[in-house]
């Protein structure tokens, strides 16, 4: 007998290391059949597991445009995620999902894009950057307005700066507090947003972030003129079985898990 | 005669007297105070500490033949002021009642003789009449006529009964404990 | 007793005191049971109950605290802080269905080699004696 | 990303000839994160290092579990020689098999089992171990010496020497400790006061020594580097500025009382110095006796000093003094000999202890040298010493030797000898200990010179007879008992701890053994140091000792303290506690619990702007001990190199 | 106040001065004895001197008798008390012990007994005024040499007073108004059970403790048990003595302080006469 | 609806006569006399008691305490899962209406999006036998949910004792096909009507849709802070509870070997919520005793069209201090229209 609490192998092909408490995993499905079943979305998320430790909680970072990897990356803040940060190249973990609704590609074509991250709020933005980078036709511009604490959180530099470069596509990258030979900008990210103003005509602002940040974030976009109706944000939520079940990420009637995070 | 040492004699000796009044043998370091405080070290052909010492080298026999282990008086005066913690007096008491076991030819004649004739008398009368342990125990001593002279004064003191009944009714509980030889 | 069971028996040992005592052991080369694993502490007030909990949880058969003796803490007073704890997670343990027996905590110093040993035996004595603690029950195939 | 290397060490035959190290090695490889093992001779020794320097570098460990003896001998080595290699010290960890296994189990199957569940074990928390960094402390360069006897002015003396300043607290009116009792002094013969006396002017006179006497700790507080030491300055009544020291004011008071100094061999006024060289020569008033100050009447002193010095206002005082090491000298106190019933149990007058002794044979004691009895007065010409009074017998006294006995007592015959040519003196001995340089030349020439004669055997009894102490001994050699009438007997009496001894251990946090005597760090390797970090030992606090060692210790506790001392900052291991801010509820239960007082609510701003309070830990107060994290409701302290994770860690592989 | 008495053999024929004594003194003071019915020997020095079995099986029996009739028992042989107290000592600490013992004497002691010398009972149970009020003839001038001897202090877990310098019967008969001197015989050995055995011990031991009692002037030696009394005074003719020295059991003093008349207290059984002395000092 | 007219000799006879291929769970008082519970027995040989309500409720048997999920067996960096084994056959007596009218809480929950096996495969091995229950406490309002004291048709089988007999109803396929099996010539008896307790009267009605009405129209109400100050989050309330439903997930583990177990958490604990950087969605007490009241009796009706309650009364009957979700309810639902009173 099996169950839904029971989770795919996967390897860990590659881990890259993004801060100093930021890793990002690059997994394969041990299994070529639940490879076939793990179809996902951008703004999705999964159940990884560390077995003897437990599970937690991550948006998947990649994007299904590249199914050669399948990526997420975790932040050390507790028992689950400190162990994860021990892994090696080679472990074998679990991994449950795809979980939660996604970002509505569909409707987003043709729009302009602004996504707003903090900190390891890119994640999940990534995810759908990259998807709309890969289906570069269907969007119209992208600006990304992404902020860490200091430039040592910034995650994804590599990637940041290949987007920097790529046509069509504003990056402002900011700072809390700056550190060491940080050139760039300094400042909170609804503020910098606010300097930036991207325009809100036919435009989805995306955001993602620590809640605090949302909430000034989204005051900033409808004094940009955003309505509420175009802007996503994706929560995050102390979740355990990701499938409606356990109670924990309830709020109101809605569970986080079955009915997010994209909101 | 030199002595002769053997492990299995020290081992076995140590043990021994471990278990009969839990006194560890090794722990005497020979410092004599027993023997200096002892009432009767005076009349003793080995003194408590020389016990201690021939039973830490395990001289068993030598200890059993002794005179010293019937003179000691019991007063315990060894016990009391051993620094070790020592109870010499009960190391002497495994030593005698070990020669009483045993059948050892004692090293006195007349104490072990004495002690045998008063538990008779408690074995066969619950408790002691002394006119018929003085009597019998002086026509088996070494010495039967000595104090003789005694016996008129202590029977006019009323300290000895001619007849006497005494007798605890219970006396046949106790019997079979007596492993008498007499 | 069960034949032939030999305890798992953890000791968390103050690294002041008891865990001296257990090196002075071995210097002395005293002798206990080899079923003693012994958990290097800062100090008995270090002790979180939910490392015992744990302890017994993963198949730990008795569990010994052993620190410095009252007034003698290297911290003045962990100690005391650890007693009252015992004391109160003992209850607890109890509640929860396990022996309290099997939890025992005591004072033992850096010199105090020969009452280890003594205390390791007596307790896996005691142990031996109960029998294994129940289980954490794992699935099996 | 943990790679773990696991070096298992044979210690010659210690750990080989019982546990199968080989069979150790292979089975860690098994262990999680453990990637390299090997085994090796000794893995302390200059090439064992190296083979761990080497597989650190070759394998690109980023921890090591070391199995060989306990991490106190060598923890320290392993984690200075990965340090050679770049790694951080607090990423290595000890098993212990030696002292925990092979030298404690006897069969070897067990003893291999256990080792591999030792190193299991500390694979498992050197995982989680984190790579600290050490905490630097600044050193307030000035020294604390408690008790001011013959060790602790050596040390005062020598940390001046250096250009450091020491402060003496003597909880006497004077300094010079027992010292000053004894008349001569073995194995020499010269007269204790002729040695002492200098040493005690020279700190008196010292600008780098201060001397707080009649004073006592009341607190310490801090850690080394660092301490802040509360003195109470107990009211002397005479003003320590302004007396002379020219003795009128004892000369004229009417009160005698029993002389502490003098072991109650002679009475000294309420208002007096110990003894005549005393450091300061300022007396003091005895509170408690003294007629002024009990019923309000006398005054004596007062209208005869010439100096105004007498204060009956004084008051107790406490001073603060700030200081960066310590060193306990505080010396011992004799075993009481009441409790010997079978000598008397201090009911005859004529047994008295060698301190006593001491006393009455020095020439500015109660009898101006002379040895008379107490009881009548008259010069005894036999006299017996009996030694090992409260040594050596557990059942009464100490179990341990109190080293100096023998020796003191050799000397007193000697000097018994010198002050009386026809006196016979008796020693009753169970064995003679004179280990030193000319000590065993010392005692046969109390023998062979003085006609001591030496008697084996202990005594089982004193009583008087007609006017003398009967001695009921026995010569074990002659195995036969002995009766000696004496006319004065003289107890050897044990070495004791001082009385307060405990609570000034408690008071600072030194470790003790049973009895009370200040343990050293380590008995060969760190013989002047205390497990308390800054703390340093000297004397006789430590354990019985003559004079030459005791200078000895002094001289090297001061030397540590000046090495210490060389350096402005020190580094130190940085086990303490840190509060993780976000999820401190603020309940205050840390605060209350911690014993050193390291914790304390701050308030922090969030930035919404709201205020809530959270715990922070002082580092430098932190000692490290952990009690607050159990307490801590949010889970939300933790303490390195000890954290919940690296103990979970352990306990989960059980 | 009630007590089982255990009066032991030589109170039974020997020493029945003592056991007059001890029990007319105690009815006087209020204190009730009964005698334990069937009691036995306690063995006294012979059955542990020889006898391992012995040792601890005949003063049980003598306890679980004794319980029967109250659990405070009044013992005034000092050599039945110390065996009573020393295996009871043994007993309360030792369940196995207990469960053997109580096989073999076919008896069920539970370890609950209470045992006590007259001396203890009069020092411990009654009020010092009460006592004094009632000494009607004070024993001024008498020079008491108080004398303990082992069994009394010896060991620790049978003692009645401390084992090198009991004071319990000096202050007794300080009380009585008697002066006892300092000596350094209080609790030497004076040969015990050796009696007849081996006399030549008594004539030593004893001897040596009548002597230095003589030496300090005492007019007689206060004695709490037959054993010491009968090494004391049986042999005195034979021994190498300045003067003879009465021995009297402390009952008698007490009693004799307490206005009982001479007679009844039979101290004319002694062997020395002390009828002389007593009536030099305004006693009789 | 089949009804059998059984002697108690055959009623335990029928019982009984499926021992083999099932477990057989009575409620029975426990050692200590304090809690009544089902135990598990090898043979009937009483009828069980009817009028006592058992402490744990029915979801035990569905829903344990503590279950493990899947296990693993880890060497070196390699992982092996498998599966705990199947579910014995279990036949439950003595369900009383309020635990029955439960299950259908659990169910939906358990089987919205995707299904949960180990829920459902434990439902459909266990025969569940009600029994009428007569002797209401004072802490029972099965009534105002409208659950039918005296019986129930929502598990697979009724006992309503009938003067010295009893009727067995059969209330679904899977009773029928039990009895089928087992049922050794009983009696069917027609036109059985069960009794129904509805109509007696509670101190107050509680009316469910004008709460819900108070509950929909705001969050932020004083009186949550009210309720709360009483409670001490001990979650009593939630684990007794037959439609309580949150659960932990964590490992165990011991060296190589372990598993995830799944065991019941309560919304009514301050770590509940809590995420790992320390922030607390519900930190407060009153946000968390009412979530735990919206959940039951709102958002559980906003999605499930159910009420998260049956009326049996445990969380009133064993709260340590006598917090009482139908007072709460009562202020509540006139808090709405006469605003707070006091
Ligand atoms: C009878 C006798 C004869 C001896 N003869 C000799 C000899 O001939 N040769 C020899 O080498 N050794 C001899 N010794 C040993 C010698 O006395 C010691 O070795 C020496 O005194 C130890 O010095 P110390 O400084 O450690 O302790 P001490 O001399 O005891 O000094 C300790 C000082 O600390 C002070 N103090 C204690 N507690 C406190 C406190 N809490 N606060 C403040 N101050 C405190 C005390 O007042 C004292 O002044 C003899 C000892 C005895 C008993
Ligand atoms: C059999 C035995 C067992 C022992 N057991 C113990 C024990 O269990 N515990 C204990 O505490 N102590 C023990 N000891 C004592 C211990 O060995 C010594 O206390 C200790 O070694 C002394 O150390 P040291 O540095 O003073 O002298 P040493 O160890 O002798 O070191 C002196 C060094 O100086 C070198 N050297 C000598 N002359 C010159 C020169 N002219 N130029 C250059 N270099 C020179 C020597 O080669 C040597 O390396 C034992 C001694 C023996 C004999
Ligand atoms: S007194 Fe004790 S230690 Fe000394 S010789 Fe006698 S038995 Fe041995
Ligand atoms: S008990 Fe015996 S050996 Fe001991 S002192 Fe008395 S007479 Fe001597
Ligand atoms: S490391 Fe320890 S065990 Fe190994 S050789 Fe050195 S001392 Fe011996
Ligand atoms: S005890 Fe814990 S929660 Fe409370 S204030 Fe201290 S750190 Fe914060
Ligand atoms: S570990 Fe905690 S309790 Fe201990 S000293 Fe540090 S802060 Fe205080
Ligand atoms: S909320 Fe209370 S009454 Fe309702 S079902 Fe749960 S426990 Fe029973």
């Amino acid at each position: 007998m099996t169950n839904i609490y029971t989770p795919y192998l996967a390897k860990i092909k590659k881990i890259i290391k993004e801060t100093h408490d930021v890793k990002t995993f690059q997994l394969e499905l041990v299994n070529p059949e639940s490879k076939k079943k793990f179809n996902y979305q951008p703004g999705q998320f999964a159940e990884f597991s560390v077995f003897g430790v437990g599970e937690s909680t991550f948006c998947l970072a990649s994007t299904p445009t590249r199914p050669e990897v399948l990526e997420c990356s975790v932040k050390k803040a507790g028992k689950v995620t400190s162990a994860i940060h021990e892994l090696w190249e080679g472990d074998t973990v679990g991994i449950r999902g795809p979980y939660g609704n996604n970002f509505p590609v569909k409707q987003l074509k043709g729009k302009n894009l602004v996504f707003v991250g903090g900190g390891i709020g890119l994640a999940p933005l990534r995810s759908l950057i990259n998807f709309v980078l890969d289906n570069r036709g269907d969007y119209g511009n992208i600006c990304l307005v992404y902020g860490a604490r200091t430039p040592g959180d910034l995650v994804y530099k590599k990637e940041l700066e290949d987007w920097d470069k790529t046509p069509d596509f504003a990056t402002h990258i900011t700072v809390d507090k700056s550190a060491g030979n940080w050139k760039g900008t300094v400042g909170f990210v609804p503020v910098i947003l606010g300097e930036v103003a991207p325009g809100a005509e036919n435009a989805v602002a995306i955001t993602c972030g620590p809640p605090i940040m949302i909430k000034f974030v989204v005051k900033e976009l409808s004094e940009l003129g955003f309505k509420a109706a175009d802007i996503i944000t994706t929560l995050e939520m102390k979740m355990k079985c990701g499938l409606g079940k356990c109670g924990r990420c309830n709020i109101g009637k809605v569970y986080v898990c079955k009915d997010g995070p994209v909101f | 005669m030199s002595k002769q040492f053997s492990s299995e004699n020290i081992a076995r000796l140590n043990a021994e007297i471990l278990v009969k009044c839990g006194v560890d043998l090794k722990e005497c370091y020979q410092c004599g105070k027993c023997s200096a405080g002892c009432s009767s070290n005076w009349m003793m052909d080995y003194r408590p500490h020389v016990i201690m010492r021939l039973a830490q080298l395990g001289q068993r026999a030598a200890i059993l033949a002794s005179q010293a282990i019937w003179v000691c008086t019991g007063c315990e005066i060894c016990s009391a002021r051993c620094p070790r913690g020592i109870d010499v007096a009960a190391v002497v008491d495994s030593f005698r009642q070990l020669a009483v076991a045993e059948d050892v030819r004692y090293g006195e004649h007349d104490i072990p003789l004495f002690h045998q004739y008063f538990l008779k008398e408690t074995r066969d009368h619950g408790r002691v009449r002394e006119l018929p342990l003085v009597a019998n125990f002086k026509i088996h001593s070494e010495h039967p006529l000595s104090d003789f002279a005694l016996g008129p004064t202590l029977l006019a003191k009323g300290k000895i009964k001619l007849v006497d009944d005494a007798k605890g009714s219970g006396v046949n509980d106790l019997q079979e404990l007596f492993k008498l030889k007499v | 007793m069960s034949e032939g069971f030999t305890p798992n028996l953890i000791g968390f040992f103050c690294q002041w005191c008891s865990y001296l005592g257990a090196d002075l052991a071995g210097t002395n080369r005293l002798c206990y049971p080899a079923n003693i694993k012994i958990i290097r502490i800062p100090c008995t007030g270090r002790i979180d109950p939910q490392f015992i909990l744990r302890a017994f949880l993963n198949g730990a058969d008795g569990v010994l605290v052993s620190g410095c003796h009252p007034g003698d803490c290297h911290y003045t007073a962990g100690n005391y802080f650890a007693r009252r704890r015992m004391q109160v997670f003992k209850d607890l343990l109890n509640f929860m269905g396990f022996d309290q027996e099997r939890l025992i905590m005591t004072w033992i110093s850096a010199s105090e080699s020969k009452k280890l040993v003594k205390v390791v035996e007596q307790f896996n004595e005691t142990i031996t004696r109960m029998g294994p603690q129940k289980q954490l029950v794992l699935p099996t195939r | 990303m943990p790679r773990t290397g696991v070096f298992v060490c044979h210690c010659g035959s210690n750990i080989a000839g019982k546990v199968d190290v080989e069979t150790v090695a292979a089975k860690a490889l098994n262990f999680d994160r453990v990637v390299f093992s090997t085994t090796y001779k000794y893995m302390c020794s200059q090439p064992g290092q190296e083979v761990i320097k080497k597989a650190v570098r070759d394998n690109n460990l980023d921890r090591i579990v070391v199995a060989a003896c306990t991490p106190n001998l060598h923890g320290k080595t392993f984690q200075r020689c990965i340090k050679t290699v770049g790694l951080s010290p607090y990423l290595s960890e000890m098993a212990s098999i030696r002292e925990h296994c092979s030298w404690v189990h006897t069969d070897p199957d067990e003893a291999t089992g256990k080792a591999i569940e030792l190193v299991r074990l500390a694979t498992a928390k050197v995982r989680k171990n984190v790579a600290l960094l050490p905490l630097n402390i600044p050193v307030t360069r000035r020294a604390l010496v408690i008790g001011g006897g013959i060790a602790g002015i050596q040390s005062a003396l020598d940390i001046a020497a250096a250009g450091f300043e020491a402060v003496i607290v003597e909880k006497e009116p004077s300094v010079g400790g027992r010292m000053a009792q004894l008349d001569k002094t073995f194995p020499t013969l010269d007269c204790s006061a002729c040695i002492l006396a200098p040493r005690m002017v020279e700190v008196a006179t010292n600008e780098k020594v201060i001397i707080h006497s009649y004073s006592k700790i009341e607190k310490i507080t801090g850690s080394v580097g660092s301490f802040e030491v509360q003195i109470k300055k107990k009211a002397r009544y005479v003003d320590l500025g302004k007396c002379t020291g020219c003795g009128t004011c004892t000369e004229k008071c009417p009160v005698k009382v029993d002389s502490e100094f003098n072991l109650r061999l002679s009475t000294r006024k309420a208002i007096s110095t110990p003894f005549p060289q005393a450091v300061p020569n300022v007396p003091v008033i005895d509170p408690h006796h003294c007629r002024y100050l009990t019923l309000g009447k006398c005054g004596v002193c007062q209208k005869v000093c010439q100096a105004g010095a007498v204060n009956y206002e004084d008051k107790d005082e406490i001073i603060i003094e700030k200081v960066g090491a310590i060193i306990a000298a505080t010396g011992y106190d004799l075993f009481d000999p009441k409790k010997y019933g079978e000598y008397g149990g201090g009911r005859y007058r004529d047994v008295i202890t060698g301190l006593q002794f001491e006393r009455l044979i020095n020439a500015s004691g109660p009898t101006g040298g002379e040895i008379t009895r107490l009881s009548d007065g008259k010069t005894p010409k036999t006299i017996v010493f009996i030694q090992c009074v409260g040594s050596r017998d557990e059942q009464k006294g100490k179990p341990y030797c109190s080293k100096i006995c023998c020796m003191y007592t050799a000397k007193q015959t000697i000097l018994a000898k010198e002050h009386i040519p026809d006196v016979q003196c008796y020693v009753f001995y169970i064995d003679i200990r004179a280990g030193g340089k000319n000590y065993e030349e010392f005692v046969k020439r109390a023998q062979t010179d003085y006609g001591a004669v030496y008697i084996r055997g202990r005594v089982s009894k004193l009583y008087e007879q007609e006017g003398q102490i009967m001695v009921k001994g026995m010569d074990t050699l002659l195995g036969e008992e002995v009766e000696i009438p004496a006319d004065l007997v003289v107890l050897a009496t044990a070495i004791v701890p001082r009385r307060e001894a405990r609570t000034l251990a408690q008071k600072i946090g030194l470790s003790y053994d049973q009895h009370a005597f200040y343990n050293e760090a380590h008995p060969k390797m760190a013989p002047v140091e205390n497990l308390t970090l800054g703390i340093y030992l000297a004397g006789a606090c430590q354990a019985p000792k003559d004079i030459p060692d005791s200078v000895a210790m002094a001289s090297a506790a001061a030397a540590k303290i000046c090495g210490l001392f060389s350096r402005d900052f020190l580094s130190i291991d940085p086990i303490v506690a840190s509060v993780a801010e976000t999820c401190c509820v603020g309940c205050n239960t840390c605060v209350a619990i911690c014993p050193f007082k390291a914790i304390s609510m701050e308030i922090r701003k969030d930035r919404t702007g709201q205020e809530r309070q959270v715990a922070t830990v002082n580092t430098s107060l932190c000692q490290g001990c952990g009690t607050c994290l159990p307490n801590c409701r949010s889970r939300c302290i933790s303490l390195n190199n000890w954290t919940t994770d690296q103990l979970y860690a352990e306990v989960m592989t059980i | 106040m009630e007590y089982a008495y255990y009066p032991g053999c030589s109170l039974h024929v020997m020493s029945s001065e003592y056991d007059v004594s001890t029990r007319a003194v105690l009815a006087r003071l209020g204190v009730t004895l009964r005698e334990i019915p069937d009691w036995f020997c306690c063995g006294a020095s012979s059955a542990h001197m020889t006898d391992a079995v012995l040792t601890d099986a005949l003063p049980a029996k003598n306890l679980a008798l004794a319980v029967k009739v109250n659990q405070r028992i009044a013992v005034p042989c000092a050599a039945c008390l110390h065996r009573l107290k020393k295996t009871d000592h043994k007993l309360k600490n030792d369940d196995a012990l207990l469960k053997n013992v109580n096989e073999s004497i076919k008896d069920n002691y539970q370890g609950n007994a209470q045992i006590k010398h007259p001396l203890e009972i009069i020092q411990d149970d009654l009020k010092t005024e009460e006592l004094s009020e009632k000494i009607t003839r004070p024993l001024n001038n008498l020079k008491v040499a108080c004398y303990y001897g082992c069994l009394l202090v010896r060991p620790a877990e049978a003692a009645i007073d401390d084992a090198e310098n009991p004071e319990r019967l000096d202050r007794l008969m300080n009380l009585l108004g008697a002066e006892t001197i300092n000596w350094g015989f209080k609790v030497e050995c004076c040969g015990a059970g050796m009696t007849l055995a081996h006399k030549e011990s008594i004539i030593g031991l004893a001897g040596r403790i009548l002597n230095d009692a003589i030496l300090n002037e005492a007019d007689c030696i206060a004695v709490a048990c037959p054993m010491c009394h009968t090494n004391l005074d049986l042999y005195q003719d034979q021994m190498d003595l300045k003067r003879k020295v009465p021995i009297l059991y402390f009952t008698e003093l007490l009693g004799l302080a307490l206005g009982l008349d001479y007679n009844s207290l039979e101290i004319d059984k002694h062997i020395v006469p002390a009828k002389g002395m007593l009536l030099e000092k305004g006693l009789v | 609806m089949k009804n059998y007219l059984l002697t108690e000799e055959q009623i335990i006879a029928l019982f009984n006569a499926a021992a083999e291929h099932y477990e057989l769970y009575v409620p029975v008082n426990s050692e200590n006399g304090q809690v009544f519970c089902w135990e598990k027995t090898a043979r009937l040989d009483k009828m069980v008691p009817s009028n006592i309500q058992p402490t744990a409720s029915i979801k035990k048997f569905f829903f344990p305490n503590s279950e493990p999920m899947f296990g693993f067996k880890k060497e070196k960096q390699e992982i092996e899962l498998y599966q705990a084994a199947a579910s014995v056959p279990r036949l439950v007596l003595g369900v009383h209406s309020c635990d029955l009218g439960s299950i259908k809480v659990l169910e939906a929950l358990f089987k919205d999006t995707v299904d949960d096996e180990l829920f459902r495969e434990k439902r459909q091995n266990t025969v569940l036998v009600g029994i009428s229950c007569s002797a209401k406490d004072w802490a029972c309002f099965c009534s105002q949910l409208e659950i039918n004291s005296r019986f129930s048709q929502d598990g697979d089988l009724f006992i309503t004792p009938r003067e010295e007999k009893y009727i067995l109803s059969v209330t679904s396929a899977k009773g029928e096909d039990y009895v089928n099996k087992y049922l050794e010539n009983g009696e069917t008896v027609a036109g059985f009507t069960p009794a129904n307790d509805l109509g007696e009267e509670e101190t107050f009605t509680l009316d469910f849709p004008k709460i819900k009405e108070v509950m929909d129209s705001g969050f932020e109400l004083p009186v949550w802070e009210k309720f709360a100050r009483k409670c001490i989050n001990c979650g009593i309330c939630t684990f007794l509870c037959p439609t309580c439903h949150c659960f932990d997930v964590f490992d165990e583990a011991r060296r190589e070997r372990g598993a995830r177990f799944r065991c019941y958490d309560s919304c009514m604990f301050p770590e509940f919520t809590r995420m790992a950087g320390g922030y607390n969605p519900r930190s407060a007490k009153a946000a968390r005793l009412r979530q735990r009241y919206l959940h039951k009796y709102k958002y559980f009706v906003d999605n499930f069209n159910l009420i998260a309650c049956s009326g049996c009364g445990r969380c009133i009957r064993h709260c340590p201090v006598n917090v009482d979700v139908r007072q709460n309810l009562n202020i509540l639902q006139h808090s709405g229209s006469e605003g707070e009173d006091d």
